[in-house]
């Protein structure tokens, strides 16, 4: 029977390679893979390119990996209040795609729905335009967006089972849910890995068939 | 000069909203908004990050980090409330299914162009624009609640936005600490003045043309308005 | 407070027109809204462009319609197994848009999305090309697919609150979902009208954002 | 001309399966592998209609009409399944989510371009094309199951497909009543043939070009086969 469970972060994250990209689930704090985080640092990858929508706030988020200067460059919406991403971004040895927050999201759901890209409404007539196709339908103006996916996917669950079907915990879905459709591998940190059976089938968020690892976080 | 202190605009601005209805507040200043909503209101407020009926902030000390708004704060839900994820959120947002977005403004030309999103002038610091474009484009209608000049004096209503923009043509009110103006497809229109200020008081301090009624409503200082 | 609950069927279909777009959720009797369907055979309205998986196969589906007459066009990816849709089709007395299932649906998404339309790789190199606007991304070929919107939506849910939240029965959510999303106006019929906070909020499918009128649907 | 059996086609089919992985087995006779899979198989079905984790059909007088597969027949859920929405079901083909899906075929030609939802000719009735198109484009690997020659005992596997095309260059794999096909960027090769066939009348059954190994392996008329 299929079993994606790993014991830790550790082998969560086997396998990631320098120059790897790299998707890491949150809003704030909510969502947000600690654990999984602090074993990316321990793996002594370099090189990143990381899809997040921050750029990390406090001591045990993105800003480690900032602080350790393994992120070749980030694809975010609000990298603002990020102290020490600011500070490379400022030294010029970190480079940032700025994505307004909707279609970073929509860009990922693509990538993990098999799409080219979509277009969207959003940015038209603004600095988000540039370097971007503008594509007329209906009379309407749209930019061309294209998907992102990436190797890896790090996301913060509440429940797993073996399986690999995945829930949430209230606002925690974020863009957990679209990441851990989009990246060859997908690793979920979760509070609490549970039996086969036991998640309502109507109520899981993930299906296992997106999902590659699951591992029960230590306690934070 | 009088001007409407942050609390009372945000009052006339929820006195303002109709009784049914789903709204987002944009972070900042119009998230303070809910603080006047009637216990009984009919409107839904969304935020952005997967969460359709917020609630008022928690006691302090029942906070749950997993139970956050747009801004990151903490807040609670309401009944009926529900959670989904950012694709969703945005699906929500995009295809027009929110009525009213109120979002801070840096600046709001006369045709409802919009920058709230970076003043382009950075120092250096990275830019940052969240969910604020995507908000701006999908809903039925934006309003604005800002202040109505800059710490320096200068409008934020302006012919032509000179900062950033955030989306072209979306924004259909204004709400400031001296007014309210409507965005028509005629030019801007002021709808209501705070008590005491003439129309050529309010359009020196604005900078595109105005017109108003022959007689605006008027703003009482504690955000009340006549009708 | 928010109170989307309507009497029955006929009030769910109050304001439905002549010549009006309407989707039908369903994937064979499953999300199915049956009592919807009788009711809007019993408005009268004519010249009908229908958007559903299927076109009909019994006698208390949207047969009813093709034998009243009353669908101009139907915007369907397998409307086989449809009697008098088919004798219709014979006839030339109405149009059929095939669309490869996961297109529509897609495409109804997009709709609910407010996208402007997506590139999707499915159907390149066969007759589903026809005219579409072919785009080249990345060396691959991709479609321009549309959105699909409509006047009205009619779902077949499990259980919805007063708000207009709403779930769906098992593989019963199939179109429902989105096609709840796309509409001026969606109205659910459902087997349960529940109270308010009654359904779990990490478990509603369908936000209330999106519901326009639910009702409770009679004994079948 | 001696052929294998529907059923024994299908449990060979199954008995190519690996140990794990997510498979959708198309309407029609591909349905049928589900009942040779062994009962503790990691192999977890996927139905187009929403579902993950497809059980058999429920005996008579349980079926529920909300518990469908992609053929509209009554099935059951597997521990561990899930529910979703048909956006996220064709999410998970396109996306290239699905290991194997097992379609059947009119026609295949040498290149892997796959005909399976029109025949061409309707006599004026109405076409049909279901999820055929987006199966065949999404999952990692498209296998066909099908007879090898049309009840007109014309061949379906050919050089180019004279019937409207599903995709172009996908299929990897053909099972049929006669051998095991492999398509590959150099040609069709052989994997297996029923016992007792040459490889010069497997030719002649067949449209395009085979080539085989010195020894091909033996499928045996129960449907098992040689290593």
């Amino acid at each position: 029977m299929r079993n994606v469970v790993v014991k830790d972060a550790r082998e969560a994250v086997a396998g990631l390679k320098d120059g790897h990209t790299v998707m890491v689930g949150g809003f704030g704090g909510a969502g947000l893979p600690r654990d999984t985080i602090k074993a990316v640092l321990d793996t002594g990858v370099r090189e990143l390119t990381v899809i997040s929508n921050n750029a990390g706030s406090d001591e045990s988020d993105l800003s480690l990996w900032f602080a350790a200067r393994i992120v070749r460059k980030i694809v975010c919406s609000y990298p603002r209040a990020a102290q020490v991403f600011a500070e490379q971004y400022r030294a010029g040895t970190v480079e940032l795609e700025l994505v307004p927050q909707g279609t970073l999201v929509e860009r990922i759901r693509a990538g993990g729905a098999g799409l080219g890209g979509f277009l969207s409404p959003v940015g038209v007539g603004t600095v988000f335009e540039h370097g971007k196709q503008k594509i007329n339908v209906g009379g309407r103006d749209f930019l061309l967006e294209l998907p992102l996916k990436a190797d890896f996917a790090f996301v913060k669950g509440k429940c797993a089972d073996a399986f690999g079907n995945v829930t949430y915990n209230m606002t925690a879905r974020n863009h957990c849910q679209v990441m851990a459709t989009a990246a060859s591998t997908v690793a979920i940190e979760v509070d609490r890995i549970v039996e086969v059976g036991e998640l309502d089938p109507e109520s899981i968020v993930t299906p296992c068939i997106f999902v590659d690892r699951v591992f029960e976080r230590g306690l934070q | 000069m009088k001007v409407l202190a942050r609390a009372d605009l945000a009052k006339m601005v929820a006195l303002h909203l109709p009784t049914e209805g789903f709204v987002n507040l944009g972070i900042g200043a119009p998230t303070q908004i809910a603080d006047f909503l009637p216990a009984d209101t009919g409107v839904i407020l969304h935020s952005e990050n997967g969460i359709l009926n917020v609630g008022p902030k928690p006691p302090s000390g029942e906070e749950d980090w997993d139970l956050i708004n747009a801004g990151k704060m903490p807040i609670t839900l309401r009944e009926g409330g529900s959670y989904f994820d950012s694709s969703t959120s945005f699906a929500m947002m995009r295809g027009g299914h929110l009525d009213i977005a109120i979002l801070g403004a840096f600046q709001v030309s006369a045709k409802g162009d919009l920058a709230n999103w970076s003043t382009g002038d950075s120092d250096g610091a990275p830019p940052g624009v969240g969910g604020a474009v995507d908000l701006a484009v999908g809903a039925k209608a934006i309003w604005i609640m800002m202040d109505h000049i800059t710490r320096e004096g200068k409008p934020r209503i302006v012919k032509k936005c000179t900062f950033p923009l955030t989306a072209v043509g979306v924004v259909s009110r204004i709400f400031t600490n001296l007014a309210i103006i409507d965005v028509t497809a005629g030019g801007l229109v002021v709808d209501a003045m705070l008590e005491g200020l003439t129309l050529a008081g309010l359009q020196d301090l604005t900078g595109a043309e105005l017109q108003a009624p022959a007689k605006p409503r008027v703003i009482r200082t504690d955000g009340t308005s006549s009708l």
